[in-house]
């Protein structure tokens, strides 16, 4: 029964949508987007009826959110608690800032776009994203996990060597630890 | 030849032949070592003929031993805590110097321990007392640390309990005309009462300071913490139970007989407050080892509770709480040297994260803590429920508190222990720290067992001290294997609790986690959610200064006073006396002549009052 | 050789149920806050969602044995505990294995839980979780000594230190002990929030200081262990209050209305409070409740 | 042997000491042997004498032929031959210890040796007289040659020392013979025995003048609070043999005189409370400042002080079982102060006044002296198996049958004073880094073997004590026996 397709098949809905349902954030709040998760979350906009909820560390969360521009000196430590993170794993990205650069394109040190570095499974526009963009943004992350489609970590995974390779060219010193899991 | 005289020719013998075989060679010494600690146990449990007697007269003093039951349950903690010792000291003590008088004063120690537990007369007790103290106190100082203050600290404590219990063993030969302890418990309904509570608490007296009651307990910490813990843990396990076995009969066999009760009432009173008081400080230390030497006190203190109370169940769990006591803080204070030769240090503050060098070791020392905490199913739990329930059916309820506070606040300092030395960050400095060699793992091993069995089947101790108990009195001891049973009929199957606490474990071991387990990598103690903080392997991560800080927030009222610098205090004000009164030697002969005259003058005044005339 | 099948097929029900009802109060108590609040909230099913998600979670690191295995360590204890609190008053599944459920023993077990999840938290070196742990142990000690005194008031008052002697008592005079030994229970009622963790006293996870303390990294099974534990222990202590104070139950609708309510006074009080520092909380327990607990103790023995 | 007269335990050191110098100009190393020779007879004759003796049957010696009342006579009785004996066996080791004791200004061994030999003789003489102004003239040898001992290291502090006791033993002297002079106005005999007949017709007045001049006189040479000033001195700076005599011999001779003349001579009422009290406060005393002395040697001293008022309490109880166990703290304090006071000699050999805090780490530089210091500590503060248990014990039970319980609380608790002090010597000893280099002085052959005896005999007696208290017991019995030791001297006498 283990190995049948069928039953798999079944397996899976009920994963997703469990995985649906139940989303812990962990918020990078450095960039000024971070302002918007306290009224996302409290009691005018009430993420938590999606059941969202926020998390206080990687180990917990399913969900990385990027709240603006990465730094460069950041960007190393959003890739440390990425990888923390258990898989399955998803990143919003928040804000104009992480699509292009948003009003930091050609600042010398922040990062432009946030995908060559991490994938991110959904961007929410914006500059800022207001909380109901926001929970448009989580609601659409909820129907890519229905589907199966947010398959970030995964692809995180495949394409390890092409995300180091980017990452080490923005960060010189380089003293993460190796990539275990 | 009589096998108690033997047994005590043996051990003097291993004395002196650990002494010279170390002097001559450090190998040859350390096998005979191991020989005397094997020859040892196995003569005391084959050969040693327990209703055998021998006595003699010596200096006027008829002095008879032998053993009684009730002896020789403690010898038991004896004969089996110390040789383990003994091995572990084997490897503990391999780099050290001295090693010819350290097992001959340990030795000399155990001798003096069997001595008193077959003693049947105040002399040879007194005697053997004596031996066991002075041997303790070499091995006190031993290591060279605090020499004048712990081992003065220590000796000072001993001379006066022994002293006080030598002033009543001469009031109690003024008064019976006999040294033998029959004859003063036959006889002691018939004296007076004042010299039932002269000789009685003098006996207390002399007992309790080497249970480290509270009062008396400032020696305890310093000399439990700088003798070399291969012989600590004799010194707490067994030694100590030494107080506890007089302790047990004074307070059973002439005060409660006496109807004095009030006096083991009181005994049992300082003995919670000792408990309380002792696992305070035990929570705030950052030493292993005074952590350990604390401790000792509170569950001292609990024994000494159980022994006061006088029922028969809070004897019971007194005693089982002797029993258990000389396991696991054997095993802890093994644990501290372990960790003290392999890693250098049992500063809290510094050392941390050993767990992943020394497995053996923590589970050795999580087992002991377990049963320490008294947390079911181990064995510790058992004593613990008995101490309460006998409490309890006697309506002791503001005691029961006490005992309580101390023993919920034990589980503070428990944790910080195993924390503390074995888990939190694994730091660069400790890299090299490797498992203690088998030598050292194999007696706390042993230990362990003992205390993983006595969780489901504690009867096997009950009965031994069912046995004992008959000789406080107490015939027909109600104990089953795994049933314990108070007084009001309420009971715990402790087999039951062991066996279902084991199959959930298993099962839940087995069935869900052991793929993960295999699944899952190790990764370091630096890789850890630090809010995106890059964490070097050099980097200091461990938490361990001042863990209980708010607990001594709340405690800050209580904790401004300290028993012991009262004593330090009283301690100066004394010597300061003493050279008030040594100045009368001014060191000037013509003071020394104007002494003579004025002393034969006085003398002429005062002629009449003196001579009459 | 049928009373013990039955045994086990009545421990495995009780914990099937102790594990849904306490999930449920848990799912109870997020939209109970939720509507205070002024939100909508999760659904009352939430907190299944999350178990499940966290299990389909994979778990790809360890930081040791001690680790791995406190979860399971929690878990096994909480599971333990319910099989030696009577569930009901009578009836062949839910008495479980207990003997008669003796309270001393029962404190103590209850401590065995906590201790596993400390070391599990202490081997992963996090400081927050050390901190968290030092926090949940101080606590302890100011919590467990107004329950004890109540407890042992009624102990000597009723001379019986097992749950089901006072169910008996109850259910002979008819009265629950909450009416009949009254400053026993104010001092076991006002101790009761220490033990859930709610505010104002919870302190040992405090999300926003101590990244949610000793289980700070802990996640996917490790985690949904852990709630599962935490909700069948949730139930194992609600049972205790109800078997001792509350007169027991004769059957699960009676037991889940007396739980509920019983469950909301600190899920309530939590709702509107601030968190304490820990020796405030210290403090706290040691005030009025040990007060109570005294009152209690002195009409218990005269 | 056929020797048994005890007048050779006098006349032999006596002639020796003084042919001394002659022998040394016959060949030098004779100075060093024939001591040796004499004290080794002396002590043979001595336990031969001694263990042949018939119970109850004290051998008495008339000299030159008169009897006593009239002439003057030695008693060699058990308890008196106990005391010699004991004697002539500490002097005996310390000639052995000290036959080759380099120390500056030792190798000038004819003065030495001649003291000494006058010392011993004096002290024997003290013992064995039964003449009451005998006792005195022996006294005056053993003080006059003591003087001569402290100040052997010719040294500023020797000086001092030995002034000091020889002001305090002038004032002895003169008290003393003040005493026998008022004692002979009214008795008008000088004879022990006589006098204790006599005794009953004196004066009350009178009587009591006597008995606190003899008390003073008496008390100053037995080291008696507070007239033992002399003392921490005179055993600080004579060198370490002479202290260990001291303490062993002439400590002896004066308690023994204190209490042969109380006990047989004069018997007035309260002078045993009295001289409880003054035992007590010797102890007390004597103690307390031990605890706060720097020098090793000093603190023996003062130790020794407090021994001997623990000797005075034991024999002020005035009962057998007191008297018992008074012998048997004389025998201790005899043995092991001596071990104590022979092996300081050599822990302090290299400088003048060793404190006790350079003493860290002796005992690894120098292990047998250490372990023999040790073990007299051991022995001296009571801890069995050593003899000074069972002197203790047997003083406490003393102590408890004159239903004096106060007493038994100080003794031990002055006693705990006793373990500090000593225990922080051995401390010192074993149990600390040595941070000074010192110039080593392993102790000669001849020294290990004095202190090997001794501490053999400790040992022995701790784990048997049996070995001694017969003849304890048997001295115990003859001091009680005041009518005895009349009928014996005098055994024409008619007691009415």
């Amino acid at each position: 029964m283990y190995n049948d397709k069928e039953s798999q098949k079944i397996v899976d809905i009920i994963q997703n949508y469990a995985r649906k349902h139940s989303l812990f954030i962990l918020a990078y709040g450095t960039g000024c987007g971070a302002i918007e998760i306290p009224p996302t979350m409290t009691s005018r906009y009430d993420a938590e009826r999606f059941g969202i909820r926020g998390s206080a560390t990687p180990r917990q969360a399913d969900v990385l959110l990027i709240t603006g521009y990465l730094a460069t000196k950041s960007l190393k430590r959003v890739i440390k608690v990425y990888e923390q993170m258990q898989d399955p794993k998803y990143v919003i990205g928040f804000g104009s800032c992480t699509i292009n650069g948003g009003m930091y394109w050609d600042s010398y040190n922040t990062i432009n776009v946030l995908d060559k570095y991490l994938p991110v499974d959904v961007y929410i526009n914006g500059c800022m994203p207001r909380p109901e963009a926001v929970i448009a943004g989580f609601v659409k992350l909820q129907k890519l996990i229905q589907q199966g489609k947010a398959d970030g970590w995964d692809i995180y995974k495949k394409n390890i060597d092409e995300y180091k390779a980017n990452q080490k060219k923005i960060i010189t010193n380089w003293v993460m630890p190796d990539f275990n899991f | 030849m009589n096998s108690l005289v033997l047994l005590i020719l043996i051990i003097a013998g291993g004395a002196l032949l650990s002494y010279f075989g170390h002097k001559i060679n450090k190998i040859l010494g350390n096998i005979t070592v191991f020989a005397v600690a094997l020859i040892i146990p196995i003569y005391w449990f084959t050969q040693v003929d327990f209703t055998e007697t021998v006595s003699f007269t010596v200096s006027g003093f008829h002095m008879e031993l032998g053993y009684n039951m009730y002896g020789r349950l403690f010898s038991m903690i004896v004969m089996i805590l110390s040789p383990l010792a003994l091995i572990y000291a084997i490897g503990y003590m391999k780099d050290q110097k001295k090693l010819a008088t350290f097992y001959f004063s340990f030795l000399f120690s155990i001798l003096g321990m069997t001595g008193i537990l077959m003693s049947r007369d105040f002399v040879s007790l007194f005697i053997f007392w004596e031996i066991m103290t002075w041997s303790s106190y070499l091995l006190v100082i031993f290591l060279g640390k605090d020499v004048q203050k712990t081992g003065i600290k220590y000796m000072v404590f001993s001379a006066i309990g022994a002293y006080a219990m030598l002033m009543a063993i001469v009031i109690i030969y003024k008064n019976t005309g006999s040294m033998m302890l029959s004859d003063y418990f036959g006889s002691f309904a018939g004296f007076t009462l004042q010299t039932k509570l002269l000789t009685g608490i003098l006996l207390l007296l002399g007992f309790a300071v080497k249970s480290a009651v509270m009062p008396f307990h400032v020696w305890a910490p310093g000399a439990y913490s700088n003798t070399p813990m291969a012989y600590t843990s004799v010194f707490s396990g067994a030694l100590s139970k030494m107080g506890i076995y007089g302790l047990g009969f004074v307070v059973v066999n002439l005060f409660a007989q006496a109807n004095l009760e009030i006096v083991g009432y009181v005994l049992a009173w300082l003995g919670a407050i000792t408990a309380v008081l002792a696992t305070f400080s035990a929570v705030f230390q950052h030493d292993a080892k005074k952590l350990l030497a604390y401790s000792s006190i509170a569950q001292l203190g609990y024994i000494v509770t159980g022994i006061g109370i006088g029922t028969e169940l809070s004897i019971m769990a007194g005693l089982y709480l002797a029993v258990l006591h000389a396991a696991f803080k054997g095993v802890l204070f093994m644990v501290v040297g372990a960790v003290e030769r392999q890693a250098g240090t049992t500063d809290m503050n510094v050392v941390s994260g050993l767990v992943r060098k020394m497995p053996f070791t923590f589970f050795t020392a999580l087992i002991a803590i377990i049963a320490l905490a008294g947390i079911p199913p181990l064995g510790g739990f058992v004593g613990k429920w008995m101490l309460y329930e006998s409490l309890i059916n006697n309506g002791n309820f503001l005691m029961v508190i006490m005992i309580f506070l101390s023993s919920t606040a034990a589980f503070l300092y428990c944790f910080k222990f195993l924390f503390g030395l074995f888990l939190g960050q694994q730091e660069l400095e400790f890299d090299h720290v490797k498992e203690a060699s088998p030598i050292m793992i194999i007696p706390m091993l042993l230990l362990s067992v003992f205390l993983l069995v006595t969780g489901a089947y504690p009867g096997i101790v009950f009965k031994y001290i069912a046995e004992g108990m008959t000789n406080l009195g107490f015939h027909n001891v109600n104990w089953q294997m795994s049933v314990l049973t108070n007084a009001w009929g309420d009971s715990v199957n402790v087999q039951h609790v062991y066996l279902s606490v084991v199959v959930v474990f298993v099962a839940f071991l087995i069935f869900i986690t052991w793929r993960g387990y295999k699944h899952a990598t190790k990764i370091s103690t630096k890789d850890i959610s630090s809010s995106g903080e890059m964490i070097k392997p050099e980097d200091n991560m461990t938490y361990a200064m001042d863990f209980y800080k708010p607990f001594e927030r709340v405690l800050s009222p209580i904790l401004k006073y300290k028993i012991n610098k009262y004593y330090e205090d009283f301690g100066k004000g004394l010597e300061a006396l003493f050279d008030f009164m040594r100045r009368i030697y001014t060191g000037n002969g013509q003071t020394y002549a104007v002494y003579v005259i004025v002393f034969l003058a006085i003398l002429l005044i005062f002629s009449k009052s003196i001579f009459g005339y | 050789m049928e009373g013990i099948g039955y045994k086990i097929l009545g421990a495995v029900l009780t914990t099937i149920l102790a594990f849904v009802v306490g999930m449920f109060y848990g799912g109870f108590s997020r939209k109970i806050t939720a509507r205070i609040q002024n939100r909508v909230g999760p659904p009352v099913w939430q907190n299944f969602l999350d178990v499940l998600k966290l299990l389909f979670k994979k778990t790809s690191v360890r930081y040791g044995f001690m680790h791995h295995i406190a979860p399971l360590w929690m878990i096994s204890m909480s599971i333990t505990t319910l099989m030696f609190v009577p569930v009901l008053n009578d009836g062949l599944f839910f008495t479980n294995l207990n003997f008669s459920g003796d309270i001393i023993f029962l404190l103590y077990i209850m401590v065995m839980g906590s201790l596993g999840m400390a070391l599990g938290a202490g081997s992963t070196g996090n400081p927050n979780s050390a901190i968290g742990v030092s926090r949940g142990l101080t606590q302890m000690v100011g919590f467990e000594i107004p329950w004890v005194m109540a407890l042992v008031a009624l102990m000597i008052q009723y001379k019986t230190t097992s749950v089901t002697g006072l169910m008996e008592v109850q259910s002979q005079s008819g009265t629950w002990l909450m009416f009949s030994s009254p400053f026993a229970f104010i001092a076991a009622l006002l101790a009761m929030p220490g033990m859930f963790r709610y505010s104002p006293f919870d302190i040992v996870g405090a999300p926003s200081e101590l990244a949610s303390g000793p289980i700070s990294e802990f996640g996917g099974k490790y985690l949904s262990t852990m709630m599962t534990s935490g909700s069948i222990f949730a139930f194992v202590k609600l049972t205790l209050y109800v078997d001792i104070f509350m007169g027991g139950a004769s059957n699960l609708i009676v037991l889940v209305l007396k739980t509920f309510t019983l469950y909301m006074y600190p899920v309530l009080w939590g709702t509107v409070s601030a968190r304490f520092r820990t020796e405030q909380s210290v403090r706290y327990f040691w005030g009025w409740p040990t007060f109570f607990g005294f009152i209690a103790l002195i009409y218990a023995a005269f | 042997m056929v020797i048994t007269d005890p007048v050779y335990f006098i006349a032999l050191p006596l002639l020796t000491a003084f042919l001394l110098p002659l022998f040394g100009k016959i060949y030098k190393p004779l100075i060093g042997i024939i001591p040796g020779l004499v004290f080794a007879f002396l002590a043979y004759i001595s336990f031969d004498l001694y263990l042949n003796l018939v119970p109850g049957k004290p051998i008495i010696i008339q000299m030159a032929g008169w009897a006593p009342p009239w002439g003057i006579n030695l008693v060699f009785s058990e308890f008196s031959g106990l005391i010699v004996t004991l004697i002539t066996f500490l002097a005996f080791l310390v000639w052995v210890y000290s036959y080759n004791f380099k120390k500056v200004g030792f190798d000038n061994s004819k003065k030495y040796f001649t003291l000494l030999m006058l010392m011993v003789a004096g002290s024997i003489g003290v013992v064995l007289t039964g003449d009451i102004f005998n006792m005195f003239v022996f006294l005056e040898i053993t003080a006059i040659s003591s003087y001569g001992l402290t100040a052997f290291y010719k040294g500023r502090d020797s000086a001092e020392a030995a002034f000091k006791y020889l002001l305090l033993g002038s004032l002895s002297s003169t008290f003393i013979l003040l005493a026998i002079l008022l004692l002979y106005k009214q008795v008008g005999t000088l004879n022990m025995a006589d006098i204790a007949v006599k005794a009953q017709s004196i004066d009350p007045k009178m009587k009591s003048i006597i008995a606190i001049l003899f008390f003073v006189g008496l008390g100053i040479e037995a080291e008696m609070f507070p007239m033992n000033g002399w003392v921490p001195d005179a055993y600080s700076q004579a060198p370490g043999p002479v202290a260990a005599s001291f303490a062993g011999m002439l400590a002896k001779s004066g308690i023994y005189a204190l209490i042969r003349v109380f006990y047989t001579v004069l018997e007035v009422d309260g002078v045993f409370d009295l001289l409880l009290i003054m035992g007590l406060l010797t102890i007390i005393f004597a103690e307390f400042s031990a605890m706060r002395q720097k020098h090793l040697r000093r603190m023996l001293a003062y130790s020794s002080i407090g021994q001997m008022g623990l000797i005075m309490v034991a024999f002020s109880f005035n009962t057998k079982a007191g008297i018992f166990a008074g012998l048997f703290l004389m025998f201790n304090h005899a043995i092991i102060k001596t071990l104590l006071f022979l092996s300081s000699g050599f822990l302090t050999y290299s400088t003048k006044q060793k404190k006790i805090r350079d003493l860290d780490g002796f005992g690894k530089i120098m292990p047998f002296t250490s372990l023999m210091f040790g073990l007299g500590a051991f022995a001296i503060v009571g801890l069995p198996p050593f003899s000074g248990f069972w002197g203790k014990l047997n003083m406490l039970v003393a102590t408890a049958d004159s239903n004096l319980y106060f007493v038994i609380a100080l003794i031990l608790l002055v006693a705990v004073v006793e373990i500090v002090y000593y225990f922080k010597v051995i401390g010192r000893l074993y149990f600390r880094q040595q941070h000074k280099e010192v110039e080593v002085h392993n102790p000669t052959w001849n020294a290990i073997l004095a202190m090997s005896i001794l501490a053999i005999v400790i040992i022995g007696v701790g784990i048997y004590p049996d070995l001694i208290t017969g003849y304890l017991t048997k001295a115990a019995n003859e001091l009680f026996d005041k009518a005895g030791y009349i009928h014996s001297v005098l055994p024409n006498l008619s007691l009415n």
